[in-house]
């Protein structure tokens, strides 16, 4: 086996650069990678394009990394809950490239999967399909979406071995997989670090070919953006 | 005139046994709480799951457990967890039933906004183009009237679409109505007290009626 | 949770008939639905289209069914190691369409995830690109590939539970996971079915959404086909 | 000369530490036998696993677990197991560093036919084609001349293609030869007593040699 272990996160993004496009994985806070991203505002590499589904709050995730400016572009489906955000795009600091969210997901998967476009019927007829190419399948349109192109996967998982196989917990799996699949250079971060062999062969969710690096974080937040209960009767 | 549970309650009477359900933020999340008794369903959450079932008890809550509101929730047993890849995948190969979701604007050909007010709100559509470009069967929850007091039932939306000819049906804490296939809102049910009269005063897109309508049955 | 569960292998291929288009999932004899095979053969439905990876061999798998001379179309990328297959096929009472197993596993996996046509190189510059659209993306020529349409798809699982979660064993997943996704009508058949709540949500490979009729198979011969030994030294 | 174990002992030398390689049946399988110690490589095998181990022990192999020549086999630890659409997904997306085939024919710029022999075989390409078309670094391992006695090194194939412009690297039992980028079979090394003259008398297609060419060192 390959050993994709890096010592820590540090290591882990030290040649990513201003100007590098980003995908970082997660929904809303939950499964995103708390440990780089801590790092990321840190080194202060600047001008960065980030793909991720939302933004992050106003002080976590990548609101983080809005609030010291290193973003010049987001390209996610819902950028609620950050007043900061708002902020820098109506003023124009920000550019924003808002995509539905199954596109950006199958846009990631196409990277990974080896294929150069594909077709979804998502934003048919709406602002979204303005300047792309509809298809007529079986008398259905379609838009064709290419695949993501980008520098760095960043992702979080539950358990990972140091052959770089990932395992994800509950709705934390998320985008993480697809973006795992996808990036020029893939690093993982996990809660969980183990030895080759203690991870079953059935059960990974993202094969070590996909991670070139990765580390066990500390100190995970995990942050709850909505906590809803059930009141007991 | 319905509250927002009143609408939710509605709906829930459009839920068939064996459905898969995708449930919106909002009056949809809502329509989880009145499922008839006996009526076996399942419901998706597009950030990766089937089988969501009610908030967690005080100190049961779990940060890796999510829906696609952010909120905390619980599964119930028979439940799967997926990539958003898959989830999607699942919503555009039309393995979800139903699709109940809020709208801004909905208009007489089915046309729905709900993702942009041009120069005010910028939140996305999340995966709310997704769902209505695939979705079999889709019914919009939502108040007939906005804030302003106009009327949500267009000839056409003002505001940037989420998808084109793709609504069936809308529930209104007046009314419900389905969109006819030729295009027209076609009045099917009044709520309690509300007047056919006062229905179309709301509506500004076409509106058809039979001489008779009748008022919702909410048992 | 949705019952998916029928009495037996009978009801659960019953309303299967004649000129039907069948995905079945394997590779080689490995992961075959063997219950769901032996069932069609008694049936003795015919004129079938199987899109398969494979043709069994002459007495088993779907190579039962050749015998019985069931199929009249294959869909497969490899067929060898089938004698009476090869007979068919020369002598013309067989049509065989030989497509490439990526190009093959994604057409399924196209199906299941609602995606009309795929793009892949595969078979760029051979006869398997006669007819077909050829794009270039980035300097390189992909096939469009279209998404498979299939009556039913018949998968064979580990392990199932009542509403139809399925999770492969080992190298038996192939291509069983995106066949059952695939499925206008997705039957599994399973060596242990349990009730909801047993398997982890976590390790779910095949979510029940996708599987119509699950039943407990039996009698499963799980036949080696190339049986290749280390010697201990 | 050399025999089938030769061949891809020669082979082996190319495995660089840290590759993921996908092995062909016949010569390519024996590869796995000869890996340099020292160097950590994960076998892909395309019907679904990373970390494909030897063959078991007698009692100890699995009907569930096998590779693309459908061979029993074993795991090493840390390997990894998906479906096929994922398998030719890493393989399309250029994850596997190292593709071993045989072939029928190559030709000098590349092509190679290893599926088909019209009217005689139809077994069908398998995952060649895909994998032909997608890796970056695709060696051939076959004989030099065929059963007939006629070169399979060809100025173009005479049977129908499984991929073009793709071979990088042919080892035969007669020689190492890179395919050049403007066309042209380039020799690189001789097997052990074979001479370039025997090599230029085998080889049907175009070839270039520098005037002294080495022996294979396959220690």
């Amino acid at each position: 086996m390959i050993n994709k272990v890096v010592s820590n996160v540090k290591v882990a993004i030290q040649d990513i650069k201003d100007g590098d496009t980003l995908m970082l994985g997660g929904f809303g806070l939950c499964g995103i990678p708390e440990n780089c991203i801590a790092a990321l505002v840190e080194k202060g590499v600047m001008k960065l394009t980030c793909i991720s589904n939302n933004a992050g709050v106003d002080d976590f995730g990548i609101g983080l990394m809005l609030q010291k400016r290193q973003v010049k572009k987001m390209i996610s489906s819902y950028v609620g809950e950050n007043a900061e955000f708002e902020r820098q795009l109506l003023s124009g600091e920000l550019e924003v490239d808002l995509i539905p969210q199954g596109t950006l997901a199958t846009r990631c998967m196409a990277a990974g999967y080896g294929m150069p476009a594909i077709f979804t019927p998502a934003g048919v007829g709406t602002e979204v399909a303005e300047g792309k190419e509809v298809r007529n399948f079986n008398g259905k349109d379609y838009l064709m979406e290419y695949a993501f192109n980008a520098d760095f996967a960043i992702v979080k998982a539950w358990k990972g071995d140091t052959a770089g196989n990932l395992i994800y917990r509950s709705t934390s799996r998320n985008f993480n997989p697809v973006m795992a699949m996808a990036g020029k250079v893939t690093i993982a971060e996990v809660e969980i670090l183990v030895e080759v062999g203690e991870l079953d062969p059935d059960h990974i969710h993202t094969p070590g070919v996909y991670v070139h690096r990765i580390f066990q974080g500390s100190n995970y937040e995990k942050r709850i953006e909505q906590k809803t209960l059930s009141v007991k009767s | 005139m319905l509250d927002k549970n009143g609408i939710a309650k509605r709906i829930a009477k459009e839920i068939k046994d064996g459905y898969y359900v995708n449930l919106g933020i909002g009056i949809p999340t809502l329509v989880a709480n009145y499922i008839p008794s006996g009526i076996n369903i399942v419901l998706q959450s597009e950030n990766g799951l089937l089988g969501m079932g009610p908030f967690p008890y005080d100190g049961e809550e779990d940060a890796d457990l999510i829906n696609a509101g952010k909120q905390t929730i619980t599964t119930v047993p028979g439940s799967s967890i997926f990539d958003s890849a898959m989830s999607f995948g699942m919503i555009r190969s039309q393995k979800i039933d139903l699709t109940i979701l809020g709208a801004m604007e909905v208009s007489e050909n089915g046309d729905i906004a709900n993702w942009k007010i041009p120069g005010k709100m910028v939140k996305g559509m999340g995966g709310a183009m997704d769902l209505v470009a695939s979705a079999k069967n889709i019914i919009v929850a939502m108040q007939h009237i906005n804030k302003a007091g106009e009327s949500k039932l267009l000839p056409s939306c003002t505001l940037p679409l989420t998808g084109v000819r793709c609504i069936k049906k809308v529930v209104t804490e007046l009314a419900v109505l389905d969109i006819l296939p030729g295009g027209g809102f076609k009045l099917i049910e009044r709520a309690p007290g509300v007047s056919v009269d006062f229905i179309r005063a709301s509506t500004l897109g076409k509106l058809f009626s039979e001489n008779s309508v009748p008022e919702m049955n909410l048992d």
